[in-house]
């Protein structure tokens, strides 16, 4: 039977499952962190080759800030108090979006509302619905040299992981990873293939709840929970 | 000569706006957002403004005080889902709303105070957002041009001045008010604290004084 | 009989001039100055509200520097050492051109080969000369508000106001004040029209040196010298 | 995994040069030339080097002493008068030389440094600098189209560096330096201190680590 996570569950097993990967790269890493889950992923980066970018102007970002740590001029690009790093920067709106537009940001981690198996991710606007806002999605899909994207993988049941996007596009063939409370795909050869899995669901039930087709890697693992 | 004072009151910074005029407003999620200049603008009632800026606060605060004041018509930005009335306006067709995706908003703003008319950018190519703009292949993608943005007045907010104008931000409250100095043919800046021209170390002055027309010190402090 | 002045006599007389201008505008005013005599003219600047721009990255120029007071970071343009003015800032060339294309700097003063008649300007490249540069001339001449030409009369005896430039344009019509050590014209009229000229040499004799026309200014006088 | 260590030597951050590729070299009029980076060039030896920068330093000078070691085939710049030995070999035919307006290299090396293919420009238009460039009206206005100016390396000199990279300047030093630290793909910079990362003022970085390669700290010092 599938689990019902709580929305921290969710977020947390997702954003964990995304700092691992960040975590093993092996060079210098620029990372931006969108609203939302991505920005949870902080928590977990142990690599001191990894700097996390926020668009609104900061390069090194340390955890979330507790209350007592706060302060009222320091967010990220969520709104979300942050702390900072050692040797973080300040940027303005330019050079934040110079650094993406010009291929510095080697991962940007985003949320969407839905991606489909050509890599085609949806995120910046529901039809006559309360989402309007593009922000810095359009920039990041084609700019970052890799996008990870990070979202839960059912709304109201049903799967976010489409054949077709049924919303307008941000951008096209721009996802390399998806990583879901469930499952972790590679869109590497164009289409999407399964890297890991959670261990408390079997791979029918993850393909009951994945309207797209997708080949199973040789080298497929468990996901961390 | 003596020395042409900028520090003014914010009344006085804009008493000069007038109805139609387009505004820059710097902040982003309600940091670095110029609230008493908002304010001051509120209080000015020009109407039919067009506002450029990230994002319209949430309801009825920040940059949502315009909305609900009436004095909007257009707005130009990245991110409304934040404000619930901009996305209701909106759909209800009371006021118009371009999306711009953010790093081409900040660019094209720079653009303006940089005397470029016009850049390419791949952000957008292909959605509905870069429809109707001109394309053109560069080392074979395709890319959007984008033309300047400019303003007549741009509103920010800054960390310190010094007497001539020369700013300084405070972390994560920079984000689109220097690109904005630049862009708009008058600027006001807010700050929080005023200084003499010398104090600022001039290695470290973000926005230089030459795009500031006038200075508000923020009276609660 | 027409004055032979000392080189440091005419670029002193012509920097005089120039100050003159500047020190009269009554609002802020951002005011470039080029290599050479241009650069003289920021020991007579007395305007509060005037402010030095050097495109290689300083605004807010104080005096030439003396021996002492030079440092060995900090020059104009022309390679020469510079004293800071207080509220001065740094900034890279991008920027610092960002100034002059944008149409932040109001007054521009250059150093010239030749001006003609229509307000053309050449001072770029002398063919198969000694002169292989064009600088931020081709910047300046299209950015600033109000170009000011500050060049000797002649050179080895020939007008260098001609009526048709012979060397390689740097911008067109762009010409908006000339002064040299014997003339202060304005094209704000679209063609030359003597403002002012030196008590130690005749109209007349300024025609024999100049080889375009030029109209003579009703309230035309007399030049600092 | 350990923090990569970005301080090298001069010759270590050099041994990738070869034959052929593209270096800017940041500095004007002497001021902000890397010297120990250009030395380190030189004992590399790389040929049919195509340098971009300001101007050539002197005679045997700065970047003079490529010039005289046969190293260079090309030159993208804006001022050449200042070393005449340039303007002899220029007119022997013994180099390329492309001049182009100094603020249209700044702002085509930013360009490249923030994804930018192209915009438009109205210096040069109608002279001869601008023979063969596109051009287009805006405003009533004609424009040249110019193209980013990207190159495989960067050579610049900055005042301070933290451990990671960060940069600070020293005055008019700075000049060509922060773009050209975008413009390539691999940047090495030539710093008179090494800090902690966090000792330098993350409101002042001018160029952040993310632009540099190697840092390499001047040995006289």
């Amino acid at each position: 039977m599938i689990p019902e996570l709580s929305k921290d569950a969710v977020s947390n097993r997702i954003a964990r499952n995304v700092a691992k990967i960040i975590n093993a790269t092996t060079d210098t890493c620029l990372v931006n962190l969108g609203i939302g889950i991505p920005s949870l992923v902080a928590n977990f980066i142990t690599n001191k080759n990894v700097y996390l970018h926020a668009e609104n102007g900061i390069v090194g970002i340390g955890a979330l800030a507790t209350e007592e740590q706060a302060h009222p001029m320091l967010i990220n690009a969520g709104r979300q108090p942050i702390c900072e790093a050692p040797g973080c920067f300040y940027t303005d709106s330019t050079l934040s979006f110079g650094l993406i537009r010009g291929g510095h940001v080697d991962i940007t981690v985003l949320g969407a509302l839905e991606v489909d198996q050509d890599g085609n991710i949806a995120n910046w606007i529901i039809p006559n619905g309360k989402q309007l806002g593009v922000g810095g999605a359009m920039d990041l899909v084609v700019g970052a040299n890799e996008v990870i994207v990070a979202m839960g993988h059912t709304v109201k049941g049903k799967s976010r992981l489409l054949k077709t996007c049924t919303l307008p596009i941000t951008g096209f063939a721009e996802v390399d990873v998806l990583v879901t409370e469930f499952a972790v795909f590679s869109f590497a050869g164009g289409s999407p293939e399964l890297q890991d899995f959670a261990p408390d669901i079997t791979l029918d039930e993850l393909r009951s709840i994945t309207e797209f087709s997708f080949a199973v890697s040789p080298s497929c693992g468990a996901m961390m929970v | 000569m003596e020395r042409i004072d900028k520090i003014k009151s914010a009344a006085e910074a804009l008493a000069c706006v007038v109805d139609g005029q387009s505004v820059m407003v710097g902040g982003f999620g309600m940091r670095g957002t110029p609230n008493t200049l908002i304010d001051a603008l509120v209080a000015n009632g020009a109407r039919e403004l067009t506002i450029i800026s990230n994002d319209l606060g949430s309801p009825g605060i920040g940059l949502g005080k315009l909305l609900r004041n009436k004095q909007v018509k257009r707005l130009i930005g990245t991110y409304y889902t934040w404000n619930e009335e901009v996305v209701n306006a909106f759909q209800k067709g009371e006021i118009d709303v371009e999306l711009v995706p953010q790093g081409t908003l900040a660019e094209s703003i720079r653009a303006a105070g940089y005397g470029i008319p016009a850049y390419y950018a791949l952000a957008s190519a292909g959605t509905e957002l870069g429809e109707g703009k001109e394309t053109r292949e560069f080392d074979g993608r395709t890319y959007v041009m984008e033309r300047a943005i400019h303003a007549d007045i741009a509103l920010i907010q800054a960390y310190k001045a010094d007497r001539i104008g020369n700013l300084v931000y405070c972390k994560t409250a920079r984000n689109f008010n220097p690109p904005m100095a630049m862009g708009a043919r008058y600027t006001v800046a807010l700050v929080d604290e005023i200084v003499e021209p010398g104090e600022l170390d001039p290695e470290c002055v973000v926005t230089p004084h030459v795009f500031v027309q006038a200075i508000v010190k923020e009276s609660a402090l």
